[in-house]
């Protein structure tokens, strides 16, 4: 036992490392392999985005802000597949921007994935819209607040919006009833909140899928400023599950296709490192104690 | 400085395996691309005739269209394999690799990416600093023509006070780069200083109004906070649920106010204020432990990423999006299940 | 009367959603498109209205007061009874010279679509209309079955430009509160009035950690975050990065600073010359030991994460707007055990700094850090006076809670309306 | 440098552009006429940040040529960052490879700068979203041994910082689920996964609710000292 204790002590931080990538290494194989995925229940922040989105009746616009890069791709693409899923189901007039400048890519990405691969009737500039990036943070926000296509004078193709059927009766950020933010940083979720909806006077609701790291930020502000909240994979996952079940065609049994899993494959390495940090905790406590003790026994 | 030998040996253990892999089924990471034949119907107006543009697109496809296409008919040139991304994505694997290296310890792969990622990436953002605000913002104000003529052609024209802005930020700009004349560089300050004022400026009324204002009002909490049954209005409160709400709502204004005690500059940490403080200090730590637990989940999600990349692009073992006909997992895979 | 083909296809599109309601699900839910939708729902099978609805009977125009300029709020009073109508459109025409607009009512021109409203709202506010112009309104009820005669304004209305934004008042007083409560303490302690302040761990040991750096012979790490000068906690970081250069100088300690913008190079540059000019060594200040790496936030990273295992700095300093660098930052100074100080406002990675830093400025202490290194009488009367607008906001949080409480626990007393008062006086 | 005129063109005036410029964005925020000053401001920023970039970019090339002519350690890097660079800027702004755009065929620049077929956009693609990404993953490693070394309960805060990072790991995940899922539905506020939603939601709440108070308070004071020329310190510290 104490030369375990004396391991730990000393423990080169290189085999916690070597930790970490076996037990996310392991399950992404073994989920790869065989496809079996966990279980999820979803937690009421989710279920709020879900209520949001399906409360608008067809025909509604949305206005869905990319705000993150492909770095933060493997938390919030997922999340960005199932909103733009449940909005296509809907039937919601979608108006991507992005205020990130890798964003344009990953919306056209993601319209590639859901909605030219499962909804190909709907027509772009008609139902869908992508106004590519504006550089200048929040005073595009700023902007948008009292004269929309000032802040996006032309989509990602480069037709002028006032020729966007998508855009009809779009004249200031506040006649979309509900905005839709994918967050990964600055400016993202907070700063819509700070700029937008606090100066908007309720007329426009929003929810928004964030890191991990942001979420505990954007808690504050649920439910009166921020109408429904994905935080990190879990939240992704759990709203994934919810989309999936509520769009599975009853009478069939059909395979839901991977790319609607994506985030529910994740939370098998998510617990494995979970798992491994846990123990990492306490086995930095048994060193500790282990410590304390002898020195303690030493003094005395 | 020469690679030790447990590098040689490490690097040497790679490559074997990696060559056990290439040559077990259908091998792994190749790149297939599939022709798009553009055309495009041009109207005629003042500068030219009426035409129809034609020209060719490779865009990337997954292995299994190449491989049905190739089955149905081995002549076909609509799918063809792609040296560039194959070549690309052996680059991007070998990276990948590199960086994750550096968690042993640096070496001299991990410096190369280092090297390659500053070069590439300050470059990149430089590309486009020109081409999304140079062009459209700065030139598209003061050259409009050009602009209009031979890059964006719905961008609208400028307003005067676009130009007048523009010829602002122009001149400001030309004084920050007499930081590189042999003479008068201190001018470059000056820009520096009106940056500097206008964040001071403008940060404060954001700040007061949204954070300062919306938060304080947010905790306007009321510490009994009766819930009403609302199945019968007349059954009055519901007992449980009206303790728990108000417990939360007691917890969260001594929460803010107790934080706030810990901020206060001018009064020392002792009698009242400093067990208040205390207070504060542990609300404080337990909002950090909860920081750090959401952002474990965050970051193990872009570690997975990165190995899903490895497995499924490079070696081909996994294939969660169906892009190959794979037998070497799914073998597995019945054999598991 | 429909007024454009465009109008016409808003209306189809909307029909779908009307009968959705109409037909409780029977043929939306499955197709998710409104296209296919269009002209396939017989009109006389929902069972309902037929006919068009409605018109308004009156509507007005009018000048919104203490606006930002531009607005105008329309209000009409919708025809009393039930109606199937689903939305309200609302269109605008400027007023034309006579002669021109023919066919449309005196002086009115093509009429564009300003916004649709719900069939419950009987008012809406235009904005951004040029001040300087007067333009007529009208609004048309719609619902599946069609559309209303359209209710026209009788004058055109202009939205007129206003001294000052009325809405922001409280807003206003809340700055000048904050301000006058900073300005009084600064000038207190200019007068002489002393002023005490806590020690802060995190400051008194830069000190130390500048001293431990040229004892050891190696170099000083001072990053100021990875935003522009845009963000203000650059601007902080480089107001705490002009005073320990200047402790630098004293010391003679070598100082390098990475930068992520072309901007906070140039702007870090000049504060640490002017530091090294003050401390009475200009001669010892090296321009390129401030350089450009990257915007790249992970390019970024990767040079200084190298860079400190390579040259193994003795103390390294974060301070500015971080954001998931933070970590890699400090675990990789961990690992080549510097003395590690950090400082931010970005409170999602405040948990890393402090798990892996030796000191960390939290927030509002970030703030100050540059005010308490100064040591200046009046800028530590500044920390006085952030207190004393802190202590007020406290108190306006107890008196709000208060209010709520006694709001919630007696809803028909005179509490509710208290507290409705106040959140008003502040602006929500 | 010259006498006389440098203390007023070097501290004096960058002093009051300072102040004049930032009191004027701040009553900006009040008045119709100049309420879109602000934006107007963000934009020349941004046209400001991008022209800067030639000092970046002079910066760089500066430092690693002189790495280079001197044959300082790893100078064969630094020469793989400048041929990085210069490649990268040349397909960038020449548009090398870039396909006509499918709106406006005619015009040779109008393309997508990044499109697919170009350099830049295989550049993109293959060295910086990979390498770019990694590196954000080494972050699950280093939260790891970050979590090992600092996590030890070694005072009443450090207890509490450790426990309830463990509830929100625990409740985050399938294991929450499997641990206390069994527990009645009259208990179900003590299933970790609620646990962790709960102490978001008080805890959390609380304590970021007053950082996010604290930082408001701090920023209005640092700019004032700024504005009213208390802090010079971003022009050196001193006189």
């Amino acid at each position: 036992m104490s030369k375990f204790i004396t391991i730990l002590e000393g423990l080169d931080r290189r085999w916690i490392f070597l930790a970490m990538a076996i037990s996310v290494a392991g399950p992404i194989l073994y989920i790869g392999i065989t496809g079996k995925t966990l279980p999820e229940t979803p937690t009421p922040t989710a279920r709020a985005v879900y209520k949001e989105i399906e409360a608008l009746s067809p025909g509604t616009p949305v206005l869905l802000s990319f705000d993150f890069d492909p770095a933060s791709g493997g938390e919030l693409t997922p999340m960005a597949t199932s909103l733009v899923h449940q909005c296509a189901a809907r039937g919601l007039r979608m108006v991507f921007i992005a205020l990130w400048p890798l964003g344009p890519q990953l919306i056209d990405e993601t319209i590639k994935r859901v909605i030219l691969a499962d909804y190909p009737n709907l027509k772009e500039g008609v139902d869908y819209v992508n106004l590519g990036f504006q550089s200048g943070n929040e005073s595009v926000m700023k902007v948008m607040l009292t004269d929309f296509a000032k802040a996006f004078p032309i989509t990602k193709n480069g037709v002028a919006v006032g020729d966007v059927v998508a855009l009809k009766g779009i004249q200031r950020v506040d006649n979309f009833p509900l905005l839709i933010t994918i967050s990964a940083g600055y400016p993202g979720a907070k700063e819509w909140i700070q700029y937008v909806i606090s100066s908007s006077g309720g007329k426009i609701k929003m929810v928004t899928g964030c890191t991990g790291v942001q979420t505990p930020g954007l808690y504050p502000y649920y439910p009166v400023q921020l109408n429904g909240l994905l935080g990190a994979i879990k939240g992704a996952a759990e709203y994934e599950s919810l989309v999936n079940s509520s769009l599975a065609p009853k009478d069939s049994s059909a395979a839901v296709p991977a790319k609607y899993l994506e985030a529910q494959r994740r939370m098998g390495p998510q617990l494995g490192a979970h798992l491994l940090m846990i123990a990492l905790i306490i086995l930095g406590n048994i060193a500790f104690f282990a410590q304390r003790n002898s020195k303690v026994r030493a003094t005395s | 400085m020469k690679p030790s030998k447990t590098w040689v040996i490490v690097v040497a253990v790679i490559v074997v395996l990696v060559g056990i892999r290439m040559t077990i089924g259908q091998g792994m990471a190749r790149a297939y691309v599939e022709r798009i034949d553009q055309s495009v119907e041009v109207k005629a107006n003042d500068t030219h005739g009426a035409s129809t543009e034609k020209w060719t697109e490779w865009h990337p496809v997954a292995p299994k269209k190449f491989e049905a296409a190739q089955k149905a008919d081995p002549s076909q040139t609509k799918f063809a394999f792609s040296w560039a991304n194959t070549i690309g994505l052996w680059l991007a694997a070998f990276f990948t690799l590199a960086i994750f290296s550096f968690l042993y310890r640096d070496n001299p792969g991990y410096r190369l990416a280092e090297a390659v990622i500053i070069g590439v990436s300050a470059a990149y953002w430089g590309v486009i600093g020109f081409w999304d605000t140079l062009v459209p913002k700065l030139f598209g104000a003061l050259t409009p023509n050009l602009v209009h003529d031979q890059v964006l052609p719905s961008l609208p024209a400028p307003t005067n006070g676009q130009v007048v802005a523009m010829c602002f930020a122009l001149a400001l700009g030309l004084m920050l780069l007499m930081r590189l004349a042999p003479k008068g560089g201190w001018i470059s300050l000056w820009p520096i200083a009106f940056i500097i004022g206008v964040t001071a400026g403008l940060k404060i009324v954001s700040h007061v109004e949204s954070d300062l204002v919306a938060q304080s009002i947010a905790t306007f909490k009321p510490l009994v906070q009766p819930i009403v049954s609302s199945e019968s209005a007349q059954s009055g409160w519901m007992l449980w649920p009206t303790i728990w709400a108000s417990f939360a709502n007691i917890l969260l204004v001594i929460g803010v106010l107790c934080c706030l005690t810990y901020f206060f500059f001018s009064v020392e940490h002792k009698g009242v204020a400093g067990r208040a403080a205390r207070v504060g200090i542990m609300y404080l730590m337990i909002t950090f432990g909860a920081a750090f637990g959401f952002t474990v989940m965050g970051r193990v999600a872009l570690l997975a990423a990165r190995i899903e990349f490895l497995f499924d692009d490079w070696l081909w073992l996994i294939d969660p999006a169906g892009k190959r006909i794979v037998e070497v997992a799914s073998a597995i895979g019945s054999m598991l299940c | 009367m429909i007024s454009s083909a465009l109008i016409l296809c808003a209306i189809s599109l909307d029909s779908s959603g009307a009968s959705d309601v109409g037909l409780a699900n029977t043929s939306i839910t499955a197709a998710g498109n409104k296209a296919d939708l269009r002209g396939k729902i017989p009109l006389n099978e929902l069972g309902q209205e037929i006919s068009a609805p409605p018109a308004a009977i009156s509507i007005s125009a009018e000048d919104v007061a203490w606006d930002a300029g531009g607005a105008i709020k329309i209000s009409w009073q919708p025809a009393a009874g039930t109606t199937s109508a689903t939305k309200w459109i609302v269109e605008r025409s400027e007023v034309l010279a006579a002669g021109q607009g023919a066919g449309q009512g005196p002086g009115q021109g093509p009429w564009t679509l300003v916004t649709e409203v719900p069939i419950a709202e009987t008012n809406a506010v235009v904005s951004k209309l040029s001040p300087d112009a007067s333009f007529f309104f009208r609004v048309t009820a719609v619902s599946p079955n069609g559309s209303s005669a359209v209710t026209t304004t009788k004058s055109a209305a202009k939205g007129h430009w206003n001294f000052f934004i009325s809405a922001k008042l409280p807003l206003f007083c809340a700055i000048l509160l904050v301000s006058a409560c900073v300005i009084y303490f600064i000038l207190a302690a200019r007068r002489g009035r002393p002023m005490k302040v806590r020690r802060i761990a995190a400051l008194e040991a830069i000190k130390d950690a500048v001293g431990r750096a040229t004892e050891m012979g190696r170099s000083i790490l001072f990053v100021p975050g990875i935003q522009d000068m845009d963000n203000i906690q650059t601007v902080a970081g480089l107001t705490v990065l002009g005073n320990v250069s200047r402790t630098a100088a004293e010391y003679d300690a070598a100082i390098e600073v990475p930068t992520s913008r072309s901007l906070v190079m140039e702007a870090a540059r000049e504060a640490v010359q002017a530091s090294y000019l003050a401390a009475g060594r200009a001669d010892a200040y090296n321009a390129d030991a401030i350089r450009y790496i990257t915007d790249e936030q992970f390019g970024f990273v990767a040079y200084v994460s190298g860079r400190m295992v390579r040259e193994k700095p003795a103390a390294c300093f974060y301070m500015g707007c971080f954001f998931a660098e933070s970590l890699i930052l400090a675990e990789t100074g961990n690992s080549i055990g510097a003395i590690q100080i950090a400082g931010t406002a970005e409170s999602s990675q405040l948990p890393f700094f402090v798990a892996a830093c030796d000191y960390t400025l939290i927030g509002e202490e970030f703030m100050a850090a540059s005010a308490y290194l100064s040591g200046e009488p009046d800028q530590i009367g500044s920390l006085k006076g952030q207190d004393v607008a802190k202590a007020i906001a406290a108190i306006i949080i107890i008196i709000g809670v208060v209010l709520a409480t006694g709001a919630a626990i007696a809803p028909q007393g005179a509490m509710p309306a208290a507290l409705e008062w106040l959140k008003g006086v502040l602006g929500s | 440098m010259a006498e006389g005129s440098p203390r007023i063109m070097k501290r004096l005036v960058p002093m009051w552009i300072a102040i004049i410029a930032g009191f004027v964005m701040l009553l900006s925020a009040f008045f119709p006429i100049t309420e879109s000053l602000g934006e107007t401001v963000g934009e020349i920023f941004n046209v400001v940040a991008a022209i800067a970039f030639v000092l970046g970019a002079g910066s760089l090339a500066k430092v690693n040529l002189a790495k280079i002519s001197r044959r300082d350690q790893g100078w064969g890097y630094a020469a793989i960052t400048l041929i990085c660079f210069a490649i990268t800027l040349v397909v960038g702004l020449g548009k090398i490879g870039v396909p006509q755009s499918t709106q406006f065929p005619l015009l040779g620049w109008s393309g997508e700068k990044d499109a697919e077929g170009s350099i830049f956009g295989w550049i993109y693609e293959f060295a910086l979203v990979p390498i770019t990404s990694t590196m954000f993953a080494l972050l699950a490693f280093y939260v790891a041994s970050a979590a090992f070394r600092a996590f030890r309960a070694k005072n009443l805060e450090a207890i509490l910082l450790l426990s309830t990072a463990f509830i929100v790991l625990l409740g985050r995940t399938f294991a929450g689920v499997v641990l206390t899922g069994w527990l009645p539905d009259w208990a179900s506020g003590l299933r970790l996964e609620n646990l962790s939603v709960y102490i978001m939601q008080v805890f959390n709440t609380a304590g970021n609710r007053a950082i996010i108070i604290g930082i408001a308070l701090g920023v209005t004071a640092t700019s004032l000292r700024i504005l009213l020329g208390v802090d010079r310190s971003w022009m050196g510290s001193g006189d």
